[in-house]
């Protein structure tokens, strides 16, 4: 099991901001496809990740980066601060 | 090296009160305030962020600045939460020797915490509300350094 | 613009309380603040300038800057007379609607303050008081406007 | 007659801050000739104008420059100010 949190439009086009997942995906891409698989709000947040940034146990990583050993997993749209 | 991410709104002042104070090693100050602009009838702004991860992002880009420039004091501070027009939303102020690494080192920090922080900024206006995209120019911004 | 040549100290706190107060138009806000190191033993040091000259000399640079750049507000205040190492210098401060303008406008108006308004430094130590010399590097800085 | 005013170590080496010349030199140039000539204290200020700055005025201004209607004359080394 996973924690995955969402933020900004992810977050509501998915309609919450974090859930538990039981996944068997060895790479962040692969859990986007179980994702994306599941419902269409999945699929709208998860059309085009080139659209998106993804943090493993809080550090950006790639979308080709392992799960292996990840607590937590977040995917967001680019960030806007300052 | 002092990083703060809060709802409520700060006092640079305040702030600068105590910043570099009593060093005599220090030449140069710069501060930086980013505020909110009340561009095309915005109403208020809210900034979501990613708790935790937020201060990690924050001190990493921080302690980068500190290896690369030869600072003797630097200070992030970024609000989230609901703001309105002419709010402050953030400050950043570094302490060198010298300006020229004053400067640097603040332009880097503001250029990363664009682009590197998990901040989102949401527009809300009389028409409805939308999500500020990325700008390419931000992304550019870090090519620099 | 607001430019102000005096003896006495000041407090950017208080200076930056009205500055671009009130305005909606404002995103970004930089200021630079100057002050004495105590490297090698320094005393005090003595700033000469040249009364009438100094104050028109201020005001052409931040016209300058205030065609070259977009600026809601922008403010230069300059001492003369004795100062002990941790003593405020000068400080400058621009306001803008986009950071990256205010930035280079602050910088802008440090370089020329620099080597383009007539003040001259003299510092004193135990051993003795010397001219401060005009760095190459701070005629150089000119270069890049 | 014109003011001609010194600062800093132009001011120390000549040992005055200001005081009123009588010239008829047309340029600058023409005018440093004629105080070096005055005394050692002037040759040892003036000895390296491309050490020193002149403004007429109240404005920067070039050695060549003439002196035709100038009322004040500075001279002084780089400016070291911020």
């Amino acid at each position: 099991m996973i924690d995955v949190l969402y933020f900004a439009w992810v977050r509501e086009r998915i309609g919450l901001p974090k859930e538990r997942v039981k996944t068997g995906a060895a790479t962040v891409s692969g859990l986007v496809d179980e994702l994306r698989a599941r419902e269409a709000r999945y699929e709208a947040a998860f059309a085009d990740t080139s659209a998106l940034r993804v943090a493993l146990d809080q550090e950006l990583a790639d979308f080709d980066a392992p799960l292996e050993g990840v607590r937590e997993v977040a995917f967001f749209p680019p960030m806007t601060g300052g | 090296m002092t990083v703060r991410v809060q709802e409520a709104p700060f006092d640079p002042a305040v702030e600068l009160d105590g910043f570099a104070a009593g060093r005599t090693d220090t030449g140069a100050q710069v501060t930086f305030t980013g505020l909110v602009r009340g561009d095309g009838g915005l109403h208020h702004m809210e900034i979501e962020h990613y708790p935790g991860m937020t201060e990690k992002a924050i001190a990493a880009i921080e302690a980068d600045a500190v290896r690369r420039w030869d600072l003797t004091a630097s200070l992030v501070i970024h609000r989230y939460g609901r703001l309105a027009p002419g709010e402050r939303i953030m400050m950043v102020a570094t302490a060198a020797p010298h300006r020229k690494a004053a400067f640097e080192a603040a332009e880097f920090l503001m250029d990363y915490l664009k682009s590197r922080a998990p901040f989102w900024k949401r527009e809300a206006s009389e028409t409805g509300a939308a999500w500020v995209a990325a700008k390419d120019e931000d992304e550019a911004a870090l090519d620099r350094w």
